[in-house]
């Protein structure tokens, strides 16, 4: 099984397929349908300093093989998490991962302080690029100088692995990705959900109640793909790839891109057994070629 | 004091009725292959479809209320599954029935399967309709267009349980009233139609039956009017009441957090705290 | 029939239906499924100063709900456009409008030069945004400088309808429109396609002949879709909306957003007749929402 | 001197045979719902699907090396049309024949449509192949695997002009040399099988009968390996060839640009100018 070994900072993830933070809960949600320790790590839902109550309902719109949300955190806050829910996820046999956001760079450091005692969560994934909030979230995420500001100061408290997440709404991600790592991210993921709207042609009005909201699935799975391709050829970081996968064959695309591991997200609402699927689709793909480990093909896309 | 909405609660099966917050023992989320027994469109929007499982393998218990999502693969149309209602449960033939109505892409495929194909299902999911602890107390279930669905196998585990529920079941017009005489085995059926061409001419909440009994429990589910209707009702009337909410749903089994409702305790899941609700913890009667 | 009319610049519309530049051939293609006078316009395919071959094959990629697309800008130049291609078409009672595309500004401004005198052709659509080739294109629509360098060039010869066509590949599209704008656009379309990439999991090898390409079709709606409204409220002039459109209800959508006239792209290859339904559908709409004109909806989404 | 490749040109038909560019006067191309009238399985990855135009109309004429473009609606992994060849059309009938292989989404769904469902198409599309002017010309259609689709067509066009024809057919082993029975009714079938399972072992460009005589026209459809063989053995020789080739389509009528091949014209449509080019026209051989 060594052969899906992959190593992210100081993170060593049994196999390179993860859960993607807010399509995956605290991970129990999917208890009944598959072993939780066969995944490589769960990213665990968007956290927050205070308990946010998140964005009023209607918060989800179905798109052409996508949906958005506009979920916006809602989750009981960093303190909730350590004392009632870290005492029931941290038997689990994989890497939990927590995601962490914030409106101020302040909330960031705060929120990652609190998570740094907690011996079972090994990293953190700080999300920069929530579209779903109104201040902070994805304004972190949009420019090179506050996803560096971000990521310094976290940086300076949190001692662990440190993933930044980047945000795909932007013009060039590469040099985000740039800035990130010369702050000292130990990987950068990628992407979250692209800004998107949906709109009800009867009642003129929009579907979510926040107007916009973050598109995810197989629809973004190209620009997604394109991204971590860039990434991959910008920076010197492990690149954590996602956007889209369904299947085997989208993750091993993507780690044939630059990604040293992959997150599933959306997908896992309408197979939650995917994951699974995807970590035997791996082994599989990696007898038929004859590889003896999965990173002989991290990045090695023959252009 | 009644018992516990998971009709499978430890707790509850040995009795400790008087405890009400505590663990639920649910039974396991699958998800399965079912066969499409029988396909009977029963009138124009709308398709009874008896299932049972594709493996063979015993459906596990189930309760009214609880619903499945189904995956909808053969629509370009339909990424995300469609949630609905457990209608009945023929624990002899092994068979889950779904009465569905054609809304959009989604359901239309549904109903356009063939006997003998297959239907990809999560399930069971939800919480269910609670069952009051004294068989004597008057149940009334209401239900409007297809949100009759999860009632009538609500009326049949009540009557197993020895209550003796009625149902009142409104519509626009005689042919929308769905599985009338299914209903009627378990209970006197009240009717409205908006046209007039069946049962009381009206809404379900100016039936007669309304004035002249006294209900203890109310079991509401049906388009978002009547229910918020049937709840004032309920409330004035001081009966007790549960709705059961259709609201979009992503993935079903508590993932996503898209399905919320606003209630006494914050946003919570209508796919796990629900879809039944006690109109106590909505937020639509002030 | 007026009730559909919109205008753009000095350009009257007989409805707001027209047809994506690189989608819809020189109309021809389309003209034995359907009536091209029916059309509110038709923009003709991307053409240079020179001939351009293109790149090559493969130049396509299906995705999920869309397809990559690595064309190049194949075409025969604007000299052979304009002698043998323009007589052919110019009897079409619909508008022909041509969109420019170049390496320099330089390039853009020549080529606006030689369509000016086609009494037929009222308008050009400036094409910064093509991700597809490899000098210019998409470089000029990512920055608002550049947007704004060639727009201002190309203005200061060309006298009649100009509008300029956004590439969606940046952070801030309003900023990009609000600088073309300034330099005297007369209306903005929106979106070009999205810059994707599609590998081949087995060969490991990608499956353009350009690595990355551009993605069209029902994906990307969400994303444009909100785009349109962004513009639509950060500029004064009018807004042509596209991405994805495959039904009347989509027009609708866009129209409410913020079009005042769309464009349908991708969805003609899988159905030609989209277009005329289109057109038939929004009359439709109109009638059953009692609506006299088209205009008493473009933008009024109500949030 | 042959016909000009667009059997409906009126020049040719007013017998300017030596005009060799003019004006082509095209069929127009229409989209129409098709109805399965038989879907086939000849083995396991290859259907036989007979359609007719749902609407009852008259097929109009279609020339063989044309295609359809079917829309594949059932499936969310599928957005584009699916191009295929025009196997046979059978005039009394008014049927099409598609002879599809199975290789992924598109032609898996394609293939489980049942008899009495619809395929929505776009058709005729792209130029056939040429026939020769004198019905002495000595033919020999090639083809491998399911490229042998268009050569069915093909030989019943020649046959009843008149001409000749012989087939040469290649394939792993016997079982994936499909319709054999429908061409010989047209010509002499040479066969060639990797595992020698029927007719020589080997591949088609090793068949003796190359050696043994000589062909005017070789028509040529199949893998690109195998198109590429014939067209250096044809080339060689000093043969007629025409190969059908298989490029990525996104529209099949000639506004994407996306299908394009390299000739010695530059970059041409392959649904607009093919699929059938002559190897003169291609880069393939130097
Ligand atoms: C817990 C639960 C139980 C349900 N039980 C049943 C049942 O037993 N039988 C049955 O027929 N239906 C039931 N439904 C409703 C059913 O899920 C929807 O009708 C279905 O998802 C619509 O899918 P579609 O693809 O046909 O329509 P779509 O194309 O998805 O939608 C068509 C239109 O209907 C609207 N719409 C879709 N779903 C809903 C919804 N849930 N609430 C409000 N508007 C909606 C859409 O916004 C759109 O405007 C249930 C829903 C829930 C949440
Ligand atoms: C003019 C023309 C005529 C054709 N005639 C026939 C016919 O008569 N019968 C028949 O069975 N098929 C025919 N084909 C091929 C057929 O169109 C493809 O097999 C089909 O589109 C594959 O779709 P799919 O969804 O099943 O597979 P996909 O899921 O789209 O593809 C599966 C795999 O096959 C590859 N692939 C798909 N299409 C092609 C292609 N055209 N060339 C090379 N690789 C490809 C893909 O890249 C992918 O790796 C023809 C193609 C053309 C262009
Ligand atoms: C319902 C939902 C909630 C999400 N919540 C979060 C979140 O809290 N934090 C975060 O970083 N990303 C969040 N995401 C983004 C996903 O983690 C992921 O980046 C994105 O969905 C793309 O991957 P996918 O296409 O596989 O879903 C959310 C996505 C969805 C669909
Ligand atoms: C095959 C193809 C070729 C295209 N060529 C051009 C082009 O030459 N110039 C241009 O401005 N846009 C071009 N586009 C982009 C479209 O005009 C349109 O902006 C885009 O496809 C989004 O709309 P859609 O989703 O409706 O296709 C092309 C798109 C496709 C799919
Ligand atoms: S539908 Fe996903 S949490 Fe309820
Ligand atoms: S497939 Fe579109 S031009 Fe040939």
């Amino acid at each position: 099984m060594d052969r899906l070994k992959v190593t992210i900072g100081d993170l060593e993830l049994k196999n390179p397929v993860t859960t993607a933070s807010g399509t995956f809960g605290y991970g129990s949600e999917y208890a009944d349908f598959i072993d939780l320790n066969r995944l490589g790590g769960i990213f665990v839902k968007g956290t927050t300093l205070e308990p946010r109550e998140g964005n009023d309902y209607p918060r989800m719109a179905e798109t052409a093989s996508g949906m958005l949300n506009a979920v916006g955190l809602q989750n009981k806050g960093v303190d909730y998490f350590v004392t009632h829910i870290y005492p029931t996820i941290k038997h689990y046999d994989t890497h939990i991962i927590v995601n962490v956001s914030g409106s101020t760079v302040e909330d960031y450091v705060a929120c990652a302080e609190k998570l740094i005692a907690l011996e079972k969560i090994p990293a953190i994934e700080l999300n920069i690029s929530c579209p779903n909030v109104k201040e902070g979230g994805m304004a972190f995420g949009t420019s090179a100088v506050s996803a560096a500001r971000v990521t310094k100061a976290v940086r300076k408290v949190y001692p662990k692995t440190l993933i930044v997440k980047l945000s795909p709404n932007v013009t060039d991600i590469s040099e985000i990705a740039k800035a990130v790592e010369a702050e000292g991210a130990d990987a950068v993921s990628l992407v979250n959900t692209f800004l998107g709207m949906a709109i009800d042609a009867e009642s003129r009005k929009p579907l979510l109640s926040t107007i916009t909201g973050g598109l995810s699935g197989p629809c973004i799975k190209p620009i997604a793909l394109r991204m971590v391709w860039q990434v991959y050829h910008a920076v010197n970081i492990p690149v954590i790839g996602m956007g889209g996968i369904s299947n085997w064959k989208d993750a091993i695309e993507f780690i044939l891109a630059g990604a040293t591991a992959v997150q599933i997200g959306t997908y896992n609402f309408i197979d939650p057994t995917v994951s699974v699927k995807v970590i035997e689709g791996i082994e599989n793909y990696l007898d038929r070629h004859n590889l003896r480990s999965i990173s002989e093909i991290i990045g090695k896309l023959e252009t | 004091m009644y018992l516990c909405r998971n009709h499978r609660c430890f707790l509850c099966i040995l009795e400790h009725v008087f405890i009400t917050t505590h663990i639920f023992a649910f039974e396991m989320k699958k998800m399965l292959d079912f066969i499409i027994r029988s396909n009977e469109r029963l009138n124009s929007r709308n398709h009874l479809l008896k299932v049972s499982p594709s493996t063979g393998e015993k459906l596990p218990p189930m309760f009214p209320g609880q619903f499945v999502q189904i995956w909808v693969d053969d629509s370009p149309a339909t990424f995300l599954r469609r949630p609905v209602s457990i209608n009945f449960i023929d624990e002899k033939k092994n068979e889950m029935w779904l009465l569905v109505q054609i809304i959009g892409e989604g359901t239309k495929k549904i109903c356009a399967r063939k006997e003998g194909s297959l239907l990809n299902m999560i399930f069971p999911l939800g919480k269910s309709f609670s069952i009051p602890p004294d068989t004597k107390t008057k149940t009334l279930l209401i239900g409007g267009g297809v949100g009759t669905a999860p009632l009538l196998f609500l009326g049949k585990v009540l009557k197993e349980k020895e209550f003796s529920p009625e149902f009142l079941l409104g519509g626009h017009s005689g042919k929308d009233l769905l599985q009338l005489d299914n209903f009627e085995k378990y209970g006197t059926v009240y009717c409205t139609t908006e046209d007039g061409t069946k049962g009381e001419k009206g809404l379900v909440t100016h039936h007669s039956v309304l004035q002249k009994k006294k209900y203890d429990f109310i079991y509401t589910c049906g388009p978002q009017p009547m229910m918020m209707a049937v709840a004032r009702y309920a409330h004035e009337n001081g009966i007790h009441c549960e709705v059961s909410l259709e609201n979009l749903m992503a993935c079903g089994f508590g993932a996503c957090l898209c399905c919320t409702e606003k209630t006494t305790k914050g946003n919570v899941c209508t796919c796990t705290e629900g879809p039944v609700f006690n109109i106590k913890e909505l937020t639509w009667i002030d």
